[in-house]
């Protein structure tokens, strides 16, 4: 049963995070703390920082964060295709091949746009 | 134990729901939001669909909260707490909007008694284990749950096929259209890719 | 094992949905050459080319559109005629009535048939109203997300099935919200396309939500299947039914925004005034005809039973919430109308205004006895209103170009400098009316004396002749706005400089709209058996039982023989004129030939597990 | 035709396996949890870091860890005690508990990618039927915690590396994705002990070029996933101090670096039982799964060959990885974005079609044949180097300014303005 994969999962993900935590909780307990207000300054360089540090950034990461959404999508429609492909025989292959012409344009699209330069 | 579980799963759901909308902090709020999506694939867990729960995961955590996390950064001035952010004159309308739909949800979904040959959503029986031999071939629902990606892959190619390649254009139209309006000319360098080094003249736009 | 491979798909099927494919691939060669040509061609030159290569396109897809209605009305006219072409299978799968495709997701009748035309027109107008003037540098993009739009419209009037309905919306929704915010010039555009976007997005959420609840319920996504789960248990209909009504309240939410029906309006006013003149004719007209035929789909044929079960207005069934929204749709778009003095603003609140005639078109179906005739009203209308108001939006596009504003009073003294096309242009402003004998008056008369007639039950047809009687109400007040047009027009003196010159692609868009409320006027039966034929397999689908993916369930029962769907030889001919722009068909039409369709739907029950195309009549 | 319920097909037998919630699984997956997290995986962990940095000490010709113990094998242990007793620093303005989730976002990312790997017969802790979907879900985990690293240090380097970090690795996740396709479908599965059975029938799938092709773009892909040279632009000392870690100290950045190595590690074994055949000692032959039997012991012999193999596989793996990382500069910020999108990527897409192709020549037929493997090698392998022949000259062609191509950065725009500057 599914689930039952799952309950073993759901047990390694508590186990990573009490991975994760321990050694924080020894630090916690063993480790020196002495705050001072140098320590908590960020470090830019030794240099003191200036302005907003949460500053705006360039159209372009989202540009790429978007185009990553939508090859994502379009590469985890070929997941349950392929697994499927040994039953289904040519047709699935062509209607496959229209689907990656799709995907291919759009990536040619952008390409050509100069939307893949990083600048 | 299930119950259990889906009491755990749930609460977490919405609680991560809540926070979406309360928090002001925008990248902690889409934090949240992440957290909801990923309750949600849980929950397709609960219902034996790994495979949605595998694409909820990849798709909605993996790359939409990321996504999401690019918007909060292309925006100025509201990454931070912004007080300002939120009218509170809607506040209470609001509220009362949204508990009356979840009313009504809430309501609709424990009064569903099941229309005609359709089980009523309550009395939906939990579902046989497999166990060696027992398995009686071409049960289309324990197919359908033991190896959703096939089963989906199959209805893709044959029931769904133009949906598929429409959802195929519709993924390029999409990108297409997004690159257009998000794409200035302006924006991009002067030509001669290989001549920018970081001592250029900065991008005039933003950092 | 049970063909689920490539078996139970027909290759053929692929000839119905040509007109979609070429759009699609049309609208990628328009993009690429756009970009081909980004660096090397200055910009009007290249404006110029991409334009008439996606008006080729268009003429293009008008002619594959042509092909496929017309061979298949060809070969059940007379086989023989195609032996010379086709092989012998190809002509009784061309023959074969069932008109489902793709495993009952597609329709391919003589509906879609018709309204791929009738968009594939528009959509040839609304491209060659973009070419008037300059407004986007992206003009690959822009003319690729119209083309693409039109693929989505056509899809989803040819949906037969939930997901495939849904992502048709999708895809059509999409493309336009993007088209929407193309023009990079003037910030209103972009705010048009956000707004649109996100009551867009947010209306798709609660549509696709209701079709889950659908879904949930019946546990099918073909409107079909969903039809006759409904109609078994029909005594319980929507009483004490809350997952039910939900799902009617949330599904009812999402094609109300698409229509901008009351509650859900408030983007539209801004959306028309910010897109691109084309656009907002395009989102006015295609996508509005697409939507309220999904509409009429899902409510009239998959949730029909679910109209009014009982004899109370407001009782368990849609028809009362429908005609609640109708009745203050019309209303406010109206009033609203009044007071506005910009063009595209003005055209806005008058689309939501029709947006409420047709739903009382889409109620007085909920209680039909006559489905035919009731979805007909519906779609003469949709179709006189869609030219007309492309004829509007052309004079919105020569206003923008000339005059930098869509102010009504731009248009004054017209009339002095060009008759024709101030004539035409009252035309259409008095077809939007209702005034007679145009082609507007008589959509609004089939659709009131529809709703007029269902006699079912005593408060149904109470709520209905008061809805009647508020849309006559309501025509008087519109007649004040759409008047100012004419007074600007006819009366006033042009304050500043004479608007300029109209070219052809403003002019041709007007002169044919006008053409078209005049020729529907003319003769509004031939229109309407046109219309009767393409509502009856709209309406009345063959019933899919869904395959399940597992062993044959048994050997399939032997195919009862289906009666032939025929077509008249008027019909073909009709065919043929509505492609040349539906400019009203000359003559008396011929008889409407909806007999042999009412009856053809029952045999395709009984062979499940089989694909239906692959069956050749004996 | 599809059969997906033969109750003799491994994936039926796996799964029936896990129904019981017995004892037996009980302890395997207690043993699993107890010993992989209190031993197993630290010591990998440490070992690792001592392996590399002995590798490149030998590789720059140095001695390495010398001092703690017997060829510094004591030192990782010497480390872990530092990186206990120091101060933990978190920075004034930052978002405490952001900033304490994300690496615990980006270690359980590479925990969770351990669940599904198939070490041996009957040795994968679970078999998911969609575990190769699941398994990509796990790593794509990592890039929120990246970002929320970064984000919450309110430190304007720590937010460059990370949205230069996340951009990386969103671009090189398609490839990744991309490149596992062909996988699935010679497996015919997303069960990664499917797809290892189908191994042992029809090969290694790296013994095909479509393979070759698919394991070298994963192989990239999964370097740049991994943040390591010469893809480490997101943490680039020289430019951005550290990037998204650099607010993080003591044993929050010690977390970071156990993500690091652990995330290797289990990159390595995916790679291995993906496209290296698991365990299988030989590419083509059935060794040792023809040893295997009903008996208890002849299934732990096979098993413990299987999972020596498995393991040395991976070792090499991991090896490799150390030798790209001493010997490769770091690569420019552009020319990385490139690589992702515009070599690997069109590759992948294409790779995918010449996957079917090399499907239809050799795995169709049920059977391995020598005939229909060299086949299949015949058809797809010309296919396979026109292909990177085309898209490198492609590329090649628009950087360099030939006549095609639109929007190209040309090296005359370059000369001209290299010659416009000191002017």
């Amino acid at each position: 049963m599914i689930i039952n994969n799952y309950i073993f999962i759901g047990l390694l993900l508590l186990a990573a995070i009490g991975f994760a935590l321990a050694p924080l909780l020894v630090v916690r307990l063993i480790a020196p703390r002495k705050r001072s207000l140098s320590k908590s300054e960020p470090y830019e360089c030794g240099v003191l920082t200036v302005g907003e540090t949460w500053i705006r950034f360039r159209i372009q990461y989202y540009i790429y964060a978007l185009m990553f959404v939508v090859f994502d999508i379009e590469a985890l429609f070929l997941f349950p295709w392929a697994a499927a492909y040994a039953g289904l025989g040519l047709f699935a292959l062509v209607e496959m091949v229209v689907f990656l012409v799709f995907l291919f344009l759009g990536l040619v699209y952008a390409w050509a746009k100069g939307v893949l330069r990083w600048a | 134990m299930i119950r259990v579980l889906f009491l755990v799963i749930a609460v977490t759901g919405l609680a991560s729901a809540l926070a979406t909308v309360l928090i002001k902090n925008l990248v902690r709020a889409a934090l949240a939001l992440a957290g909801f999506f990923f309750a949600v694939a849980c929950l397709f867990v609960l219902l034996e669909a790994e495979f949605l729960a595998a694409l909820q995961v990849l798709i909605y955590v993996g790359a939409v909260s990321i996504l999401l996390m690019f918007g909060i950064m292309l925006t100025r001035g509201v990454q931070g707490t912004d007080p300002a952010s939120r009218p509170s004159a809607w506040r209470l309308p609001g509220v009362v909007i949204g508990l009356a739909v979840f009313a009504l949800l809430g309501y609709a979904i424990f009064q569903e008694t099941g229309l005609g040959t359709q089980r009523a959503w309550g009395a939906i029986d939990p579902r046989p284990a497999i166990a060696r031999g027992t398995v009686e071939p071409g049960a289309p629902r324990r197919r359908a749950i033991n190896d959703m990606g096939k089963v989906v892959g199959v209805e893709l190619m044959t029931r769904y096929v133009v949906a598929f390649e429409l959802a195929g254009l519709l993924l390029t139209a999409a990108l297409v259209g997004a690159v257009a309006v998000a794409h200035r000319e302006d924006d991009e360098p002067s030509r001669g890719e290989p001549s920018r080094i970081p001592s250029d003249p900065p991008i005039t736009t933003s950092p | 094992m049970p063909p689920i491979g490539p078996g139970s798909l027909d290759y053929r099927d692929f000839f119905f949905v040509a007109p979609e494919m070429v759009l699609a691939v049309w609208g990628l060669v328009v993009l690429l050459l756009d970009l081909g040509l980004a660096k090397r061609q200055p910009a009007p030159a290249r404006r110029l080319l991409v334009g008439r290569v996606a008006l080729a396109g268009v003429g293009l897809t008008l002619a594959v559109t042509l092909a496929s209605s017309l061979i298949p009305l060809m070969a059940r006219a007379n086989p023989e005629d195609l032996s010379t072409w086709f092989s012998r299978s190809t002509i009784d799968y061309l023959f074969d009535d069932d008109p489902s495709l793709f495993g009952g997701t597609i329709a391919g009748g003589f509906d879609v048939g018709v309204f791929n035309l009738v968009y594939v027109t528009l959509l040839g107008l609304v491209v060659w109203m973009s070419l008037a003037w300059k407004f986007t540098e992206e003009w690959g993009e822009y003319l690729a997300l119209l083309l693409w739009a039109t693929v989505g419209m056509m899809l989803l009037s040819a949906a037969e099935e939930l997901v495939t309905l849904f992502i048709s919306l999708e895809m059509m929704t999409i493309c336009l919200y993007l088209a929407t915010a193309l023009d990079k010039s003037r910030t209103r555009s972009a705010e048009g396309g956000l707004k649109y976007f996100i009551y867009g997005s947010v209306s798709s959420a609660l549509f696709l939500f209701g079709l889950s609840y659908l879904y949930g319920l019946t546990g099918s996504t073909h409107l079909s299947t969903i039809r006759r789960l409904l109609e078994s248990t029909r005594v319980v209909g929507l009483a004490a039914n809350a997952a039910g009504i939900t799902a009617i309240l949330l599904v009812l939410a999402g094609f109300g925004f698409k229509i901008a029906a009351v509650p859900f309006h408030q983007w539209a006013p801004d959306v028309y005034e910010g897109a691109p003149a084309p656009v907002a004719a395009w989102v006015a007209t295609g996508s509005k005809i697409a939507t309220v035929i999904a509409f009429m789909k899902v409510f009239g044929n998959a949730l029909k039973p679910w109209a009014s079960p009982s004899d109370h207005i407001l009782g368990p069934g849609w028809i009362g919430l429908l005609a609640i929204v109708a009745a203050i749709t019309m209303t406010y778009g109206n009033v609203a109308a009044l007071g506005q003095r910009n063009l595209k603003r003005m055209l806005a609140y008058s689309s939501i205004a029709h947006g409420g005639y047709l739903l009382v078109g889409v109620a007085a179906l909920g209680l039909a006895t006559d489905v035919t005739r009731a979805a007909a009203a519906v779609l003469f209308y949709l179709v006189v209103y869609a030219f007309a108001n492309v004829g509007a939006f052309a004079v919105a596009v020569w206003l923008v170009r000339d005059k930098q504003s869509d102010d009504i009073d731009d248009l004054n003294g017209l009339v002095r400098r060009h008759p024709v096309l101030a004539i035409s242009i009252l035309l259409l402003m008095l077809s939007l009316i209702g005034i007679p004998p145009l082609g507007g008056f008589f959509g609004k008369l089939y659709l009131f004396m529809q709703a007029l007639d269902e006699r079912k039950n005593a408060f149904g047809s109470i709520s209905l002749i008061a809805l009647v009687g508020l849309g006559f109400l309501n025509s008087v007040v519109s007649a004040f706005y759409y008047l100012r047009v004419a007074r600007a027009m006819f009366l006033r003196q042009p304050a500043g400089e004479p608007i300029a010159a109209a070219d052809t692609p403003i002019g041709l868009p007007i002169l044919l709209a006008a053409a078209v409320v005049v020729g529907s006027g003319l003769s509004p039966d031939s229109l309407m058996s046109v219309m009767q034929s393409a509502a009856t397999p709209m309406l009345t689908t063959p019933i899919i039982v869904p395959k399940v993916i597992g062993p044959a369930q048994g050997p399939p029962a032997p195919k009862k023989p289906v009666p032939k769907f025929e077509y008249s030889k008027d019909q073909v001919k009709k065919m043929g004129q509505m492609a040349t722009g539906g400019a009203g068909p000359p003559g008396g039409g011929g008889p409407p030939a909806t007999k042999g369709a009412t009856t053809k739907k029952a045999a395709t029950k009984d062979a499940p597990a089989t694909p239906r195309k692959s069956q050749n009549p004996p | 035709m599809i059969e997906l319920l033969d109750p003799t097909s491994p994936l039926v037998w796996a799964q029936s396996q896990a129904v019981d919630l017995g004892w037996g699984l009980a302890l395997r997956w207690g043993l699993w949890l107890v010993v992989g997290f209190l031993g197993l995986f630290p010591g990998i962990v440490a070992y690792m870091v001592w392996l590399e940095r002995k590798a490149a000490a030998r590789f720059q010709d140095r001695i390495g860890p010398n001092r703690v113990g017997p060829l510094g094998l004591l030192q990782p242990i010497a480390d872990a005690i530092k990186l206990l007793t120091k101060e933990n620093l978190v920075p004034a303005g930052a978002d405490g508990l952001v900033h304490l989730a994300a690496p615990v976002l980006v270690i359980v990312s590479a925990f969770l990618m351990l669940a599904v790997i198939p070490f041996a017969v009957g040795m994968a802790p679970v078999d998911l039927p969609s575990g190769l979907l699941y398994l990509m879900a796990a790593s794509s985990l990592s890039p929120l915690g990246v970002f929320l690293a970064g984000w919450s240090s309110r430190n304007k380097y720590s937010l460059l590396g990370a949205m230069r970090a996340v951009a990386q690795l969103v671009s090189y996740e398609i490839p990744q994705v991309l490149a596992v396709i062909p996988i699935v479908l010679w497996g015919g599965s997303l069960s990664l002990v499917a797809i290892f059975d189908k191994q042992v029938e029809f090969g290694w799938f790296i013994a095909s070029p479509p393979g070759l092709l698919a394991f070298l773009i994963m192989l990239i892909a999964s370097i740049a996933e991994l943040n390591r040279t010469p893809f480490d632009i997101p943490e680039a000392e020289s430019e951005i101090i550290a990037g998204y870690h650099t607010e993080y100290s003591g044993m929050r950045f010690g977390l970071f670096f156990l993500a690091e190595y652990l995330s290797v590690f289990a990159v390595g074994c995916l790679v291995t039982a993906l496209y290296l055949g698991g365990g299988m000692p030989l590419p083509l032959v059935r060794f040792p799964m023809n040893l295997l039997g009903d008996s208890l012991p002849r299934l732990i012999l096979v098993d413990m060959v299987l999972l020596a193999v498995f393991m040395f596989k991976v070792l090499l793996f991991i090896l490799f990885m150390f030798w790209v990382r001493v010997t490769l500069l770091r690569l420019r910020v552009d020319r990385l974005m490139n690589f992702a999108w515009k070599y690997l990527t069109p590759l992948a897409i294409v790779n995918i079609l010449f996957a079917g192709i090399w499907y239809e020549c050799v795995i169709r037929a049920g059977v391995l044949t020598l005939g229909g493997w060299l086949w299949g090698w015949v058809v797809t392998g010309p296919l396979v180097v026109f292909a990177v022949w085309l898209v490198v000259w492609i590329n090649r062609r628009l950087l360099l300014g030939g006549p095609a191509g639109v929007g190209r950065p040309s090296l005359g725009g370059t000369r001209v303005d290299a010659g416009a500057a000191p002017g």
